[in-house]
């Protein structure tokens, strides 16, 4: 397991020795060698159930104690697929000839690594580290660009992500003060009435987390980030990054927000959610450049992810299972289908040499394997069948009627209408006829190829839905044997 | 009155300034500025309420050096962003731009 | 696996294969896409036909696996599905015959018989859905492969109705998986079964489930082109003949008619329905867009329009039958599931053939094309007065048993409308006829293209007269076993006696 | 199938005609198609002299499951027909010119098929199969000429033909309810026991109504026949309209009690119909349309027959033959005086002298002067008609008769007049001749040993 953490640490090191071309040959062995130490623990947690692991020995709190179960394994495993396609795709992708650009493969190692960090973590604090790891290499990732647009948001990302992570120290500090521990865990199980103190830390974890992960109103950095950013780094920002704060709250939510929390508080949340959903569509149908549609639309459906809050807070637990498990299979669609979605749009651009969504015209006619790939992601985006996306919008479907909460009914179908609206704009463009000539840029096969098992991958995640789900429901026992685990 | 509370208040304190400086600022350096003084109350805090064992708590303090050298790595990184925006640019601040054409020259 | 548990599969696998190969297929390989396109779809009229042989014996062709927790994926053969399977197998053959002749020397072919066989996929799993869910899977997938074939052309007015034709269908589906999705927690996973699920239903259900009902209805109800949310169906005709063929005979408004039959029959039951009072409501509608459809084709001068407004009318024909709640009127629509496809499959073919042979898209543009294309207009001819309802032709079986069964229900007022609408057709059918056969021509075919010793190509000569040949023995020869006519009377006693 | 003639034979019968459209449609085949116009109906007459028992055919694989027979009533219909269609065939042989010949035979043969099938089916859907078949084809010999008034007629036509086809159709499907069967003879009991037989009643006499020129259902008629092709106006007035008549015979309620004042009204629809079109049709200009209007006015009188036998139940094996009797002698009578009108005054003027008296002969008939099959006829009518009980307006029913006759006679003589007016010197090919010969000889000479005839005559 500490392999998960060291390996990528280990890479970013290295890579940061070797230029572009040297670095991309390193970081593929080392996304083979990352990928099946991911299975090797997927095996592991398939096998004895999840567990608990210090590391080096040292328990918490100055040790770094690591967690794993079924839905730290399913992201584990989830952020091997897309880093590697996204990786993959970036060697072929970015341009060897411009020297900053060898910086790609440490920050993506150390994102790598940051990432794990968040899924595997087990107390508060070195959330936070992995969280302020992810920042700083995603804002680096985005400033890759070198223009100063691209700085610019890098800043203005930079500010977002250091604010909300201040906020959650904040609160992280606030909790420490009052039961003097940092595990999750403990914390629940000393946790017994509700204090004012405790409800101002919880909300400012989960503003400062919100923050980062752009929920609605707080989401004006993300689009500009994401949008300006090179495309494997966009699907690497929107597929992954903002997840790993939106995991953090949740597990904040699902372990205290049945005391700390309340009807209001999740309501509002959800709330939140909501508007983004139709504010991020909306949005997104009136941007002009193809990347901006895309990273308006990662705005929507983050907001999705936010119905977890209302839905799980008060109600039974098997509604609240439902829920949960919708959320979890919206967060991994999402990430396929964006980082689809951004690599196909990147080898759009390529071809067309515009960002804009009216100079796709005529692409259906020469390109139909990249508009294919962006529109397999569309619909799981949409949440059609048999998408994850639509497995996802079904068990949310189902427990926002379970639980009664049937507004929230209004806000996934009209989501997947908005999100057909802004998709079906694309291949609207693409498909009206411009004469005979083609003139487009025809990326490598690889590039395509890329995009399209993302996307299948999206797509079939619906008919595989059960097996997924039942990685994630594996059980958590507590194992003495840690040295086992050390993988 | 305890210390440790009355570290606790300053802390909160310290963040409400850094807070307000970081909305209110248009320089980005002094919004960096404000990020730390944040940063700073946010460390009172953690090591002022962590006082209630009587003595002084090993882990606060063992976090605090990790979350100094976290904020100034930011800052760094910080720093050269905006470095090199300004020699890009001439611009000390987001304010001179249109807002939303963040669009510009990615892919 | 066993024998019964592949056979669905390999009717859904046929196309899917088909159109992963040609997807990847270079657009240059045209011999080898003819070959691949023609191979699946005789390959997969051979499994239907097993099928449906296997299940006239009482064979139960299933495979289900769960997808998500509650909710299985789920194909099944029943007698229902075999009809709406055959009915797609037999006419994707002909269709695609058609189009490889149609689209000859056009752009994009690679893609449009990619969507294409993607689209009789879905159709096909439409047919074979064991439950509401699956059914809603293939449901959905068949709107987004139809977008692509209807926007084909590309051109600015291709793009508005495809714009239009995916906010109607996505609408649709919207209010479609609400009520499913509503069901599904009211009920769990339902499995389409013969006598329905609610037959002992708690009274206090009833109100929900009505609700229900409205909203499916309603879902489908855009896809079967019931008025009011008929809209897009006359702008999709900017599609290429084929596709409008298939949407209209085969794929996208059945769907929606079996999908209404589905859940009157197989979710709901429809004694049950019928204790509920929804049936009632629905004929009333049924019979609304009859007239309604005809009373505007009578208004449009585009030949395609025309028939796409005929098509809003005689798609409600099978609802109307579903509605009638009585063994015979059932009968009636489900025919008509089939004979309607057949003969409005003739009818696109033909006006296919005068616009891509004589470059003729308008009614009074057709003046005497009867000379010039006699076998085209003959199929024409025939298809149009079967759509009236002239015996032995394909329509009148179905107006016979409509009629019969709404008599038999003490329904006289169906009757009424179904007269009524026989007349309506006549006034926008016969004149086109009289136009063929007996107006001289006026002036040069705008486009005219010689094709030597047949009136057109022989890719699209063929495929409207074996329909007609189709349509006129379904009519003739209803009575024997294997005809649809028997075929819906077996579904029928299997659903009505359990 | 006992005693029935060879099933090959019924189905030529039907087929032959039915599939010679795809003959005629042949490119280049002018003269042979052309001349294969006679022998389309030979098997249906061959049929019709051959069958002298009445046989019944199970065809359970068509349609919905068919039936077909043949027996006394029908057995004078397919006479008719089957003669009435060769005679006007082997006229159109030199009748027609190139122009549109190909079309001009598809719908022959397929009027034809439906003529002759819609005689033999015994069940509802293929009666009704054939009927529509006929209606429909026929629409293609009214407009055959082309122009504003054929196309104007056409018009008309086509559209009281549908409505005609839904009543009927309506009519069968509640029929078909109530009588629990799809067979044509048990749709009197059927009608008779159910409460809506007066609905059913009343769709099928307006129905047929159409077809046979009924009162205020006619206005098709005096259109479209004169504008057709001569022999098809022939085969419309002489074999189409009685169509109508022997869809009243089959369907009505014939033989069934209780149907008094139906009988009673249609007996007055037809005498209003046989004298009003008398007062329309003199004061006609063209021969055709004279001839239209008399053929309103003799179907009136059948009207009147039907009437009687719906009012008689007692009488109806009386009244059938008779009016099987009249339908035949008006059927070959008026395609004389039709096919009469494409001839040519011949040189010589002996010649014409005779050939005046030829065609004064069908026209006599009609109006029942002695030696004639109109005569036979008049007889047969009035002795039916007169031992009725309870006939409306019973004292003047030989008034009412008598002023029938007089319209006859107007109407034959403006007729005649007209044509007087109108016969050109020229030359005609000779099938032309020989058509209408055919056809005089059957109405004068033939008629008197035709099965049928026989049979009424030594009751």
């Amino acid at each position: 397991m500490a392999g998960l953490l060291f390996t990528p640490l280990a890479w970013a090191s290295l890579s940061l020795l070797l230029d572009f071309r040297k670095g991309r040959c390193v970081s593929w062995l080392g996304m083979v060698i990352q990928v099946l130490v991911s299975l090797a623990l997927w095996y592991a947690v398939m096998e004895r159930g999840g567990f608990s692991y210090a590391l080096g020995g040292w328990e918490a709190p100055l040790g770094i104690a690591l967690r794993v179960d079924g839905l730290a394994v399913t992201f584990v495993l989830l952020t091997a697929a897309v880093a590697t396609a996204c990786g993959l795709h970036a060697g072929f992708y970015l341009d060897a000839c411009k020297p900053w650009q060898r910086y790609f493969w440490p920050l993506f190692w150390f994102l790598w690594a940051g990432l794990n960090g968040v899924w595997l973590g087990a107390d508060l604090f070195n959330l936070y580290v992995s969280l302020e790891l992810i920042s700083l290499a995603a804002v680096g990732l985005v400033a890759l660009g070198g223009e100063a647009a691209a700085l610019r948001a890098a800043l203005r990302y930079l500010f977002a992500a250091l604010l909300g992570s201040l906020a959650y120290l904040l609160g992280v500090a606030l909790l420490y003060g009052r039961f003097g521990t940092l595990s999750l865990a403990l914390i629940d199980e000393q946790l017994a009435s509700c204090e004012p103190a405790l409800i101002v830390a919880l909300l400012l974890m989960l503003a400062g987390l919100a923050l980062k992960t752009a929920l609605f109103p707080l989401h004006g950095w993300l689009p500009p980030a994401h949008g300006i950013a090179r495309s494997p780094v966009s699907a690497l920002l929107s597929g992954l990054v903002v997840k790993a704060s939106f995991y953090i709250a949740a597990r904040l939510w699902l372990e205290l927000g049945d005391r700390l929390g309340s009807p209001w508080l999740a309501q509002s949340i959800g709330a939140l959610g909501a508007a983004a959903v139709v504010w991020g569509s909306w949005l997104a149908f009136r941007q002009p450049h193809l990347k901006q549609v895309v990273a308006y639309s990662s705005v929507a459906q983050i907001g999705y992810l936010f119905l977890l809050f209302p839905l799980t807070f008060a109600v039974a637990e098997p509604v609240s299972l439902l829920a949960q498990q919708g959320i979890t299979l919206q967060v991994i669609s999402h990430a396929l289908a964006k980082a689809a979605m951004f690599l196909a749009a990147g080898n759009l651009i390529l071809s067309i040499r515009s960002k804009r969504v009216d100079a796709l015209a005529g692409v259906s006619h020469f390109l139909p394997f990249s508009l294919f790939s962006f529109g397999l992601a569309g619909v799981s985006l949409m949440g059609l069948p048999p998408s994850g996306g639509f497995a996802a919008k079904w068990l949310l479907l189902q427990a926002s009627l379970a639980s009664g909460q049937w507004w929230w009914v209004g806000v996934l179908l009209l989501g997947g209408v908005l999100a057909a609206a802004y998709v079906f704009r694309i291949y609207r463009a693409s498909f009206l006829e411009v004469g005979d000539s083609d003139d487009f840029y025809h990326p490598p096969q690889s590039l395509e190829a890329i995009p399209m098992i993302l996307a299948l991958l999206a797509l079939g995640l619906g008919l595989v839905a059960e097996p997924v789900l039942s990685v994630l429901s594996l059980p958590f026992e507590v194992t003495a044997d840690v040295n086992e685990a050390q993988l | 009155m305890s210390s440790a509370l009355l570290y606790a208040l300053a802390g909160v304190a310290l963040c409400g300034i850094g807070l307000a400086g970081f909305l209110l600022l248009n320089h980005l350096l002094r919004r960096l500025l404000a990020f730390n003084l944040i940063g700073s109350g946010v460390f009172l805090v953690l090591v002022g309420l962590a006082q209630h064992r009587g003595g002084p708590d090993p882990v606060p303090q063992a976090l605090v050096l990790t979350g100094i050298v976290v904020a100034i790595a930011a800052t760094a990184l910080a720093v050269v962003l905006i470095r090199r925006y300004f020699h890009l640019t001439g611009r000390t601040s987001f304010k001179a731009e249109s807002e939303g054409d963040g669009g510009g020259a990615g892919s | 696996m066993t024998a019964t548990a592949l056979l669905p599969l390999l009717a859904l696998l046929t196309s899917l294969l088909a159109a992963v190969v040609i997807f990847v297929l270079p657009e240059s390989s045209h011999r080898v896409r003819i070959l691949v396109n023609l191979m699946a779809a005789l390959l997969k009229l051979v499994i239907v036909a097993l099928m449906t042989w296997g299940v006239f014996h009482g064979v139960d062709f299933s495979v289900s696996f769960t997808m998500l927790p509650g909710v299985s994926f789920m194909l099944r053969a029943d007698a229902l599905a075999m009809l709406f399977a055959g009915l797609s197998a037999v006419l994707w053959l002909f269709t695609t015959i058609y189009a490889i002749g149609y689209l000859e020397d056009s752009p994009n072919r690679s893609r449009f018989f990619g969507f294409f066989s993607l689209c009789v996929a879905s159709t096909m799993g439409i047919a074979l859905a064991g439950n509401m869910f699956t059914f809603f899977l293939f449901y959905e997938m068949l709107t987004l492969s139809t977008y692509p074939l209807v926007v084909h052309r590309g051109t600015e007015k291709a793009l508005r109705a495809g714009r239009n034709y995916i906010s109607y269908t996505l609408g649709g589906g919207v209010v479609l998986l609400l009520g499913i999705a509503w069901l599904h927690g009211l009920a769990g996973d339902l499995a389409f079964r013969e006598t329905g699920h609610f037959q002992g239903a708690d009274p206090a259900l009833h109100g929900q489930l009505t609700l229900i009902f409205i909203l499916l209805i309603a879902g489908l109800g855009v896809k079967a082109g019931m008025f009011p949310v008929h809209g897009w169906l006359p702008q999709a005709m900017v599609a290429p003949a084929p596709v409008s063929a298939l949407l209209h005979a085969v794929a996208v408004v059945k769907a929606g008619a079996f999908g209404i039959v589905r859940v009157v029959y197989d979710v709901y039951g429809i004694d049950f329905a019928f204790m509920l009072g929804l049936l009632q409501p629905l004929a009333w509608l049924a019979a609304f867009t009859i007239l309604y459809g005809s009373v505007r084709a009578m208004a449009q001068i585009d030949l395609k329009r025309r028939l796409a407004f005929s098509t809003i009318s005689q798609v409600s024909y099978i609802i109307l039958g579903v509605a009638l709640f009585g063994p015979i009127g059932t009968v009636g629509g489900l025919v008509h599931l089939l004979h309607q496809g057949i003969m409005k499959i003739t009818l696109f073919f033909c006006a296919g053939n005068y616009a891509e042979t004589l470059g003729v898209h308008r009614v009074d543009e057709l003046d005497g094309a009867g000379a010039r294309m006699p076998a085209t207009s003959t199929a024409f001819t025939l298809a149009a007065l079967g759509m009236i309802g002239v015996p032995p032709l394909a329509g009148f079986v179905t107006k016979w048993m409509l009629g019969t069964g709404a008599l038999a229900t003490g329904v006289e007022w169906a009757v009424v409308v179904l007269l009524l609408s026989s007349l309506l057709n006549a006034a926008y059918f016969l004149p086109i006829v009289y136009r063929l056969w007996f107006c001289p021509v006026a002036a040069p075919w705008p486009g005219e293209r010689r094709w030597g010793r047949l009136e057109t190509s022989a890719w699209l000569f063929w495929p409207p007269l074996i329909t007609t040949l189709m349509l006129v023995l379904v009519g003739l020869l209803a009575a024997t076993a294997f005809s649809p006519l028997s075929w819906a009377q077996l579904i029928v006693v299997r659903m009505y006696l359990p | 199938m006992n005693g029935s003639p060879p099933l090959v034979l019924i189905a030529a019968s039907i087929l032959l005609p039915l599939l010679y459209p795809l003959l005629a449609a042949r490119p280049g085949w002018h003269s042979i198609s052309r001349g294969a116009l006679p022998l389309l109906p030979l098997p249906a007459l061959l049929l019709a002299l051959l069958s002298t028992t009445p046989w019944t055919l199970e065809l359970p694989w068509l349609l919905l499951g068919s039936t077909w027979m043949l027996d006394e009533l029908r057995r004078s219909f397919l006479l008719l027909t089957a003669l009435l269609w060769g005679t006007a065939g082997l006229y159109a042989v030199g009748y027609l010119g190139g122009k549109h010949l190909r079309r001009f035979g598809v719908f022959w043969g397929l009027s034809l098929a439906g003529n002759l099938g819609l005689v033999l089916a015994a069940d509802i859907v293929s009666f009704y199969m054939f009927f529509a078949l006929m209606t429909f084809a026929a629409y293609g010999l009214v407009v055959h000429v082309g122009g504003n008034h054929a196309r104007f007629a056409g018009r008309v036509y086509i559209v009281m033909a549908l409505l005609g086809e839904m009543a009927m159709l309506a009519g069968f499907l509640l029929a078909a309810r109530d009588g629990g069967s799809l067979l044509l003879a048990e749709l009197a009991a059927g009608i008779a026991a159910s409460t809506n037989g007066w609905l059913m009643t009343t769709l099928f006499i307006i129905g047929f109504g159409v077809k046979a020129g009924l009162p205020l259902l006619h206005f098709w008629l005096p259109l479209a026949h004169p504008v057709a092709p001569t022999p098809a106006s022939a085969v419309l007035s002489g074999a189409m309209v009685k169509a109508g008549l022997l869809g009243w015979l089959l369907t009505l309620p014939i033989g069934e009690v209780g149907w008094q004042s139906w009988g009673q009204g249609l007996i007055l629809m037809g005498f209003a119909g046989s004298l009003g079109a008398a007062v329309f049709g003199v004061i006609q200009r063209d021969p055709k349309t004279v001839l239209a209007w008399s053929s309103i006015s003799q179907m009136g009188l059948m009207a009147v027959l039907v009437g009687a036998a719906l009012m008689a139940p007692g009488q109806v094996s009386a009244l059938l033959p008779v009016i099987a009797l009249f339908a035949l002698h008006h059927g070959l009578a008026k395609g004389c005086l039709f096919l009469a009108v494409g001839l040519v005054i011949p040189a010589g003027r002996l010649l014409q002298s005779f050939l005046w008296v030829l065609l004064a002969l069908p026209g006599l008939s009609l109006v029942g002067m002695p030696f004639t099959s109109g005569q036979l006829a008049k007889a047969a009518m009035k002795g039916a008609l007169m031992v009725l009980p309870n006939v409306p307006l019973a004292g003047l029913l030989p008034l009412l008769l008598q002023a029938a006759t007089l319209a006859t006679v107007a109407l034959v003589v403006r007729y005649g007049w007209l044509l007087w007016q109108q016969l050109e010197r020229g030359t005609i090919p000779a099938s032309r001749w020989l058509g209408w010969g055919l056809a005089l000889f059957c109405s004068a000479v033939v008629f008197w040993s035709l099965p049928t005839v026989a049979l009424v005559m030594s009751d």
